[in-house]
C-alpha cells in the first residue's frame, strides 16, 4: 500500500496527434474523482496540451483544451512544465494557458518519490 | 487526375485517417477522380462495424462508407494485416470458426496486390501515416 | 520534383530521414504533429534554400500554432492547396 | 508481492502486450501474486475475439485468457478507450446497436477507475507500453 | 501510369517494435511477385532488420530474418542501407547479412526519381 | 529509489525524458527498442556512474545485439532478474 502522496500524472504526447493525450487526462480526472490529489507534468510535446490558441482538429478529433479548462473544477491545480521542454520547443510561457508553473530541472526531479504512485503517459 | 489513397493508422489513435479523410473530399472538390482507399497497417480498424465512438464524434467508417455512396471510391483492406489486428469478414470469420464479423460492404478484404495495382494505375498514390 | 510529407515533429528520426532523401527542386509540407518545426525558424528546413516548404494551415490551427507561424513569416498552405501540390509533383513520400 | 499490470499496446503491432505476457509468467514463477492485467488504449486489441494471427503464431488473447484460468488474474479493460476502438462486449454492442461483440469473459469491461484501485491495493504496478 | 523503373520500398523500422517492418517485407515481396523490379533500401532503425544473429522475440512475435533470407529467392538483390546510417547507429557491416550494399549520401538522393514508384515503411 | 524502464531507442524523446526524471540510486532497464543503446558504449547512460543500467537479454538476443552487447561489456538481465528489480524498487515508471 502506498502513503498518501499525491497521484503524479506525466504527458507526453501533443493534442491530435494520438489518444494518448485524452487518455491520459482522463487517468488524471478519474484519480481526483477518486479523491486522489493529482499533480500533473507536462514533458516534451505534452507540453503544447497546454497551448491556448488550440482547436479541434480533423473530422472526428475533437479538441482536447476543454478537458484541460475542466482540470481546476476537479482541484488539479497543479499544472508543471519543465522550464527546459519550454526552451527546448522554443514554446514561450505567454503562448499557455493560465496557471502553468515552470520547473528547474532539480523540481522535476523532485516530483518522482517511491512513494508517490505514478502513471506515465 | 485519377488518385489513390494508402491509409496506414487507426481512428482516434492517430491523425492519419482523419488527415485522408479531409483531403479525400478536398480531391474531389477540386474535379479529380478518386479511385479507392487501401488500408493497411493499423489502418484496417477505420473498417470495423463496431467502433463506438462517443456520440458527439465523428464515425469514421461510416465518413469512408458515404465517400463510397456518394463517389463510388473502392475500400480496399488488407487481408493479412486484418485478420491479425481482428477485423475480418462475415466469409472469413466463417473459415475461421468465429461467430461474429465486424467488417462488411462496402470494405472489402483483399490481398496486398491491389494495393501496388492501384500505385499503378493510379497519377497519384497519397500516403497517410502518422 | 517529389513532394515530401513529414507528418513527425522535428526531433524524430523522421525528420532526419527525410534530410537524407530530398534534393534541390523538391518541396517539403509539413503535416499533422510535424507542424511542430513552426515554433523554431532556425532548423534547418527554414534556414535552407534548395527546396520550398509549407505547413499544413489546418494542422496548425488545431494545434495553436498559427499565430505563431505567422509571427515567423513561414508559409501555410489550407487542404486545398495541398492538393495542388499533389497535382504539380508526380511522386510523393510521405514521412512518419 | 502482490503486482498489477497496466498494458498499453496492441498484440503483433506493439511489442508491449507480448513483453507483459513474458514478465506475468516470471512473476508467478518467482512465487508472487498477480492480481489483474488493466488493458488500455491500443491494449484493448488484447481482448478481441476476432484476432486472427497466422497459425504458427501464439493468439495472444488465448495466452491472458490462459493467465486467467490456471492463476485467476483479472483481466479488465477500460470500456471507453475499448469502444472507440471497437472492441464492445454483448451487452455494450446491444446497448449501441451493433449485431455482434467481440469482447467476452474473462475480459471485463470497466472503468479508469480499476486501474487506479489496481494501482492502490498492489505492492507494484508494471506498465508496458512501447 | 509509371514509366517501368523499379519499385523503391523504404524499410525504417526494426524487427519486434512493430508490424511495420514485416508489412513492409510483404510489399516489396508482393511487389516482386507482380512482376516488379525491387530495390529495398534500409533507414534508420530499419537496418537493424539486417542483423544476422537476430532471433524470434517474446511468445508471439516471429522473426523476421526469415523473409529476409527469403528476398534473394524473389530476385529481390538489391538491399541498400545509407553509410550514414552504420555510422550513426555504430552498427558494423559485418554484423549485418550478406549482400548489403553501403549507399553514399549521393547515392542515397538518386534512388528518390518521380518516375519510381515509392512505398516508404 | 525508482525503476525506469526505457522501450525507446536512445534517439527517441523517451529516452531524454528519462535523463530529466532519473536519480542518483535509481535503477534504469532498458528493455525492447531500448536495447538498441547497446550498439553505442559512449552513449551518457554508459559513463555516468549516478544509477546502475541493464539491458533486457531476451530483447538483446531476439535483436541479435548479445554478443555486441557482451563485446561492450554492458549488463544484462533476464526475465526473471526483471522481476528482481521490481522487487527491489517500491515505485516503476515507464519510459515509451
Amino acid at each position: 500500500m502506498h502513503e498518501s502522496e499525491d497521484l503524479l500524472v506525466i504527458i507526453r504526447h501533443a493534442p491530435h496527434n494520438s489518444n494518448w493525450l485524452r487518455e491520459g487526462l482522463d487517468a488524471a480526472l478519474v484519480g481526483a474523482a477518486f479523491g486522489q490529489s493529482v499533480r500533473l507534468l507536462f514533458m516534451g510535446q505534452g507540453a503544447l496540451a497546454l497551448c491556448r490558441e488550440q482547436q479541434a482538429g480533423a473530422p472526428g478529433q475533437k479538441a482536447s483544451l476543454p478537458t484541460i479548462d475542466m482540470l481546476e473544477m476537479y482541484d488539479i491545480d497543479q499544472l508543471n512544465v519543465p522550464q527546459r521542454v519550454l526552451d527546448d520547443l522554443k514554446l514561450p510561457l505567454d503562448a499557455l494557458v493560465d496557471g502553468v508553473t515552470p520547473l528547474s530541472e532539480e523540481q522535476v526531479k523532485a516530483l518522482f518519490s517511491q512513494n508517490r504512485p505514478i502513471l506515465n503517459f | 487526375m485519377n488518385y489513390g489513397l494508402l491509409v496506414m493508422g487507426a481512428p482516434y489513435s492517430q491523425p492519419a485517417p482523419h488527415s485522408a479523410l479531409r483531403f479525400a473530399h478536398a480531391v474531389l472538390a477540386r474535379g479529380h477522380q478518386l479511385a479507392g482507399v487501401f488500408f493497411y497497417h493499423d489502418g484496417v480498424h477505420n473498417a470495423s462495424m463496431l467502433m463506438t465512438p462517443p456520440q458527439d464524434e465523428l464515425n469514421l467508417r461510416e465518413a469512408w462508407k458515404a465517400l463510397h455512396k456518394d463517389h463510388n471510391v473502392a475500400l480496399d483492406v488488407c487481408i493479412a494485416a486484418a485478420l491479425r489486428r481482428g477485423v475480418i469478414s462475415q466469409s472469413e470469420a466463417s473459415r475461421h470458426g468465429h461467430d461474429a464479423f465486424n467488417l462488411e460492404a462496402p470494405f472489402e478484404l483483399t490481398g496486398l496486390g491491389q494495393l501496388l495495382t492501384l500505385q499503378q494505375r493510379c497519377d497519384r498514390l497519397i500516403t497517410f501515416a502518422s | 520534383m517529389i513532394l515530401h510529407i513529414l507528418t513527425t515533429p522535428p526531433t524524430h528520426e523522421a525528420a532526419q530521414q527525410v534530410e537524407q532523401a530530398i534534393q534541390a527542386g523538391d518541396t517539403l509540407l509539413l503535416t499533422e504533429a510535424g507542424v511542430m518545426a513552426a515554433l523554431n525558424p532556425d532548423l534547418h528546413c527554414w534556414t535552407q534554400n534548395d527546396y520550398a516548404v509549407f505547413l499544413l494551415e489546418e494542422d496548425l490551427v488545431a494545434r495553436g500554432l498559427s499565430s505563431i507561424a505567422a509571427t515567423h513569416g513561414l508559409a501555410a498552405v489550407d487542404m486545398e492547396g495541398f492538393v495542388a501540390l499533389t497535382e504539380q509533383h508526380a511522386q510523393s513520400v510521405t514521412w512518419y
